[in-house]
């Protein structure tokens, strides 16, 4: 008989005020095999930890059972607790009766009355829960990060630091990511090249550090501490090694009618080029688009005028297979598409321009030198009017249903960096809130109003249309219950960020979460913010959610003592919740295999035996380094001799039993 | 069309089983809890490692003991923590749907979602949902195995 | 292909060009556009709040009667257009709207909102194709510079009218370049005309109209193009000061383009 | 039966079917509101006093008679409110009341000239007059 304790907790108040934890720790203690139950304020306390512990001992309980939180927050806590009171720490479970209960009901009564079916439903499992033990693993010392942004430089930098080896993976043909586009930075106003271009040269001398630019992830395979992924390097038409930067290519280069990605198309490049001036590596890369020797068989100029004899048209695709112990993913982010907002007539106007453009617009490297010119007519603007939440808190299917955080701050930044450089401009800020918390934020926002006088109005945008060489910017003023026609020369939209495009790709080749806004998931909002929840994958920077620099690179640190953390085990305890094939009962089908997503499952001929005699029979062999414990294989199999450790059909079956 | 229902004398306790994937749905239980966003307390919830570890035979075993509903909630199809676990989920339930419609029972007693960690709204709506189909249908009599009855 | 059409009450009185042009183009087109035996009035104005069930009647007779036929049902004003369009979405989408006219109307087979309304404009652009339509074009309008107006009825709300962008369409954008004339966008073509204000406050009205005409003259447009009588009406006599501008029917240029509008 | 205006605001806000709560007052409706110059409450001060409770100056504002139910604040607001049902709400919940009409029948023939549409004629009825 076994000897099972429950602990319910009231979790303070959480659980507590709906559920009556007295009635169900009394209401279990009749069940067979229930050898003690008591409540306790906060069971995942020192004090609760003990409580178990000491009744694990005076009673010589065999399973645990705890009413509690979800196992998801605090089944290791508790498992650890028993395993130091000698007990297996997979002999214990949890019945979630806060998430599952007392936080989703009202009523006292219904609550109680649910908490102890869920408990009832728990040791009827764990009466019949084995003891297991975790196999182990090795840990690759390697560290993958995808994206090379101010997110991922600064989360490689911290690891090669540290002595691990790092790779990044960056799509564009160099590193640097948005950061490199800006002009200045708030709330300082240091130039962003200036701080971000020692970063970039600093990652790509580092000896731990190996830079794939202009190249993609394919495929990714494995699990924590034993990632395989394959890289690939795009064919970048031009020798990396040869190359010397010199820029000939370029300026000969007679197809120059592709935007530039960089300049946000505000330009336009050479179809050989390189995206900008301190770019990483400083090697172009043919646009085999816009490419006439590609497109047409002639030209190849290019390939006449490198003195390095640089160019490589024959060049292909090449793909790299490497293992990594952790993947950390810093995709960043772009902004919306304007096309669905006509009301803003950025399509039509080319004065209306969104904020990203605008940073390259005063940008002393971007098109226009930094001078600030309408791009209708070349003409400096006499007043410029900033648009907020242009698609942010838009709970349409047009926008993002989120504040996208950084646009308040940018705004009164490009709106002093305005007047500091036009003291004559007009610049008029039109906004639903002004969201600046953060150090010195607040006050950077004030002095824009009170320093530089730009004007602050609250009200939305609903239209702009152009009247002859002006924009007529139709807006409300919310506070004087007023309607304004507001004429200006330029107009800046300040667009919702989203996730870069191929999260949503990277998160299902991971499976790693994401939400509703492609934005991938922390594995906990508060206690484990830079960890997805599967394991061995890291979040670093605005693809986990909106953030402005300083955030990011705070996250980017944190991501990389994550993986530290990791790449210094040499091995790591694997789930023992693995498949386990009963070879009495198996018939060798195979229709396991078929369905194992790992090709955990093999088949071998091995000596069985059957009633007293040894027979030679087919068997499914499952390989538990390999398995991951989905379960698939126990479904499939005719025989019934497929079991899943932890969640066995028996377990299962003792729980459906037991609430039914 | 809807006065062809026939109102039941007294409001009956129904009785719904959740399986949920821990890594999608169970997660967004948690945040619906955490959302304290409600849902009816007659559905009981059980972990799996994925929806593609439950059995057809669990679901028919929910019924036999007399649950009215029974639900099973996985990750979005392409985002399965198993890659493809889901995939396999809904083509058995598919099946198995087929099966109960063949049986005479109400095929709508058997439902398959997908809801991610993050959908705790969705998680609790999905639920709220469900119960009220099968409010409409009514005690499950066919399918119960009668000793069960408690 | 025989359509059910609600030409509604206008289209038989004040608007009758838009009428007639749009039969001989559709015989040109090779469709034919067939009256409901017994249409009424669509009441002009979409009722917006949901305890307004009598003003939704008379839509629903004629949605009915169209899914009785099968189940497809074109207009051609813009304001009989909205509030069919609406109102058959209400009857899908709101519970207590449909059974409340379901148990007044006591129809021989409830009406579920399973017709499907479609605009002229729509038949054109998806069931014929506007490539389509251009081969048929006999006498282009080339060099003939266009404005659409839009107004609001077409557009709005996008959730249930469907019809297009409702802040930068280009249905009949797209209709003026398969005419062969030369399509030009300007900011108002979607602000309101000022509707039935007219009757009441004629300088709002005028105010509206004005800006309209002069965002389109100032882009260079000659002539503008409308689906709807009030718009056609408010865009001619509401003009005020503004500089008029030619203020056409979509189905007259439609039907100058295919050849038929002598035949009128 | 006597409501307070509270309740008053509460019964509009039913029959529009209108998530007032919604609306996070960054007054989008208002800004381009073809009829806003000559409303005395503008769309977004409309919801805000119904959020609150209040509707009495609402059933006194020349708004009920400019708005054009053009749709424009409905399409363009970010929350998905709907500031037009709210306006029509109010606008029903006075002409209901006897002697309450806008705009008579026998009023009619003095405002028509000899183009205007049969469309017009309904529709002012319909929004003037019960």
């Amino acid at each position: 008989m076994q000897k099972i304790g429950v602990f319910v907790c009231w979790c303070g108040s959480n659980i507590a005020a709906t559920v009556d934890v007295a009635r169900v720790a009394e209401s279990v203690k009749s069940i067979p095999g229930v050898a003690f139950a008591a409540d306790y304020r906060y069971m995942c306390s020192e004090g609760g930890q003990e409580l178990m512990q000491k009744a694990i001992k005076d009673y010589g309980l065999s399973r645990v059972v705890v009413c509690s939180c979800s196992p998801r927050m605090h089944e290791a806590t508790f498992r650890k607790a028993a395993q130091a009171a000698g007990l297996n720490p997979y002999l214990v479970e949890i019945a979630n009766i806060r998430e599952h209960c007392s936080w989703v009901h009202k009523d006292k009564e219904v609550a109680t009355a649910k908490a102890i079916a869920l408990a009832k439903a728990a040791i009827a499992k764990v009466k019949l829960n084995t003891p297991l033990v975790s196999g182990e693993s090795a840990v690759v010392k390697r560290a993958l990060v995808i994206g090379g942004g101010i997110a991922g430089l600064q989360t490689a930098l911290d690891i090669a630091e540290a002595g691990y080896k790092v790779d990044i993976v960056e799509k564009t043909p160099s590193i640097g990511g948005k950061m490199s586009q800006l002009d200045k930075t708030f709330p300082t106003l240091d130039c962003s090249a200036c701080i971000l271009t020692p970063k970039m040269v600093e990652a790509a001398t580092h000896e731990n550090i190996t830079i794939y630019t202009y190249s993609e992830i394919e495929k990714v395979s494995g699990y924590v501490g034993q990632f395989e992924a394959v890289i690939r390097k795009k064919a970048r038409s031009v020798s990396v090694d040869r190359c010397s930067g010199c820029g000939i290519c370029s300026e000969k280069c007679p197809s120059k009618k592709a935007k530039s990605e960089f300049d946000q198309g505000l330009r336009n490049r050479s179809a050989i080029y390189i995206p900008f001036a301190q770019a990483i590596p400083n090697v172009p890369v043919i646009d085999r688009e816009n490419c006439l020797k590609f497109q047409t068989g002639k030209c190849g100029i290019c390939a006449k005028v490198c003195p390095a004899g640089a160019i490589e048209y024959e060049q292909e695709d090449e793909l790299v297979t490497q293992k990594y112990g952790a993947i950390v993913l810093a995709t960043g982010f772009e902004p919306i598409d304007m096309a669905k907002f006509g009301e803003f007539n950025y399509e039509y106007c080319p004065d209306v321009i969104t904020s990203l453009e605008f940073e390259r617009l005063t940008n002393a490297a971007g098109p226009t030198q930094g001078h600030l010119v309408r791009l209708s007519d070349g003409k400096k603007p006499k007043s410029i009017v900033f648009v907020s939440c242009v698609g942010s808190r838009d709970t349409t299917e047009r926008g993002k249903t989120y504040c996208s955080k950084i646009c308040c701050m940018y705004n009164a930044k490009h709106a002093m960096l305005v007047k500091e450089k036009y003291p004559d401009i007009d610049v008029q800020v039109f906004y639903i809130d002004v969201r600046t918390p953060g150090k010195s934020f607040d006050e950077f926002y004030r002095r824009a109003v009170e320093e530089y006088g730009v004007q602050y109005t609250k009200g939305m945008v609903g239209k702009i249309t152009e009247e002859g060489d002006h924009l007529l910017v139709h807006a409300s003023d919310v506070a004087s219950g007023a309607q304004l026609s507001v004429p200006a020369d330029m107009v800046v939209l300040a667009t919702a960020i989203k996730p870069a495009a191929d999260a949503r790709k990277l998160a299902t080749m991971l499976t790693a979460s994401i939400d509703t806004n492609d934005f991938f998931t922390e594995a906990h909002p508060k206690l484990r913010p830079v960890e997805s929840p599967t394991a061995g994958i890291f979040l670093s920077g605005v693809c986990q959610g909106p953030k402005d620099i300083p955030e990011t690179v705070a996250q980017a640190g944190a991501a990389a003592v994550k993986v530290l953390g990791l790449l210094s085990k040499d091995k790591l305890l694997t789930n023992p919740c693995v498949a386990t094939c009963n070879e009495q009962t198996c018939s060798g089908c195979l229709a396991c295999e078929k369905v194992c997503p790992y090709g955990a499952i093999s088949a071998e001929y091995k000596l069985v035996n059957v009633k007293g005699l040894k027979e030679r029979r087919l068997i499914a062999q499952v390989n538990e380094a390999l398995c991951q414990g989905c379960g698939a294989c126990t479904v499939a199999c005719p025989s019934g001799a497929m079991d899943l450790k932890g969640f066995s059909n028996k377990q299962i079956m003792a729980e459906v039993d037991a609430i039914c | 069309m809807l006065a062809a229902q026939s109102t039941p004398d007294k409001e009956f306790e129904q009785l719904i089983v959740a399986f949920c994937c821990n890594w999608c749905s169970y997660a967004g239980a948690d945040l619906a809890g955490t959302a304290r966003r409600s849902y009816p307390a007659n559905i009981k919830i059980i972990r799996v490692p994925c929806s593609c570890r439950v059995n057809p035979t669990f679901i028919l075993r929910a019924f036999l003991r007399g649950a009215d509903g029974v639900i099973i909630a996985g990750c979005h199809p392409g985002d399965c923590h198993y890659t493809s676990g889901n995939y396999f989920a809904r083509r058995r339930m598919t099946l198995l749907m087929s099966m109960l419609s063949f049986l005479g029972v109400d095929k709508a007693r058997l439902r398959v979602e997908w809801v991610s960690a993050a959908e705790g709204n969705k998680f609790a709506e999905v639920m709220t949902s469900f119960a009220e189909t099968i409010k409409a249908l009514g005690e499950n009599v066919k399918l119960r195995d009668l000793r069960c009855k408690k | 292909m025989v359509y059910n059409y609600y030409p509604g009450c206008t289209l038989s009185t004040k608007a009758k060009q838009l009428d007639l042009y749009a039969k001989k183009a559709a015989e040109a087109l090779g469709f034919e556009l067939a009256e409901l035996k017994e249409w009424q009035c669509c009441g002009a104005v979409y009722p917006l709040v949901q305890d307004e069930i009598g003003t939704r009647l008379s839509s629903v007779r004629s949605l009915a009667a169209a899914a009785a036929i099968d189940g497809k049902l074109v207009t051609l004003c813009s304001a009989c257009h909205h509030v069919l369009k609406r109102v058959n979405s209400d009857m899908a989408e709101n519970k207590e709207i449909n059974a409340k006219v379901n148990a007044y109307l006591e129809l021989d087979k409830p009406y579920q909102g399973e017709t499907q309304v479609l605009h002229y404009l729509e038949v054109l652009r998806d069931e014929i194709g506007f490539e389509e339509l251009a081969k048929k074009v006999v006498k282009p309008l080339t060099g003939r510079k266009i404005g659409a107006y839009y107004g609001c009825l077409l557009l709005r709300p996008a959730g249930v009218m469907q019809f297009d962008d409702p802040e930068n369409p280009s249905i009949l954008e797209d209709f003026i370049k398969a005419l062969g004339a030369e399509p030009v966008v300007y900011d108002y073509r979607n602000e309101c005309c000022g509707g039935y204000i007219a009757l009441k406050d004629k300088s709002s009205a005028q105010n509206m109209v004005s800006k309209i005409l002069t965002s389109a003259a100032n882009k260079g447009v000659e002539a503008l193009i409308t689906a709807c009588p009030l718009c056609s009406y408010n865009l001619q006599v509401n003009a005020a000061a503004a500089q008029p501008l030619p203020i056409f029917y979509f189905t007259e240029l439609l039907a100058e383009a295919l050849g038929v509008k002598e035949e009128v | 039966m006597h409501l307070t205006e509270k309740e008053e605001a509460a019964e509009i806000l039913r029959i529009s079917g209108v998530k007032a709560d919604n609306c996070m007052q960054c007054g989008k409706c208002s800004a381009a509101c073809p009829a806003g110059a000559k409303m005395d409450i503008l769309p977004h001060r409309f919801v805000w006093e119904l959020m609150n409770g209040r509707v009495n100056n609402l059933a006194a504002s020349n708004t009920l008679w400019q708005c054009l139910s053009c749709f424009t604040c409905s399409a363009r607001c970010p929350r998905g409110v709907d500031p037009a049902k709210l306006i029509e709400a109010v606008r029903l919940s006075v002409i209901r009341k006897q002697g309450e009409n806008r705009l008579n029948v026998d009023e009619l023939p003095a405002e028509i000239d000899e183009m205007m549409p049969q469309q017009a004629l309904v529709s002012a009825l319909r929004k003037y007059n019960k």
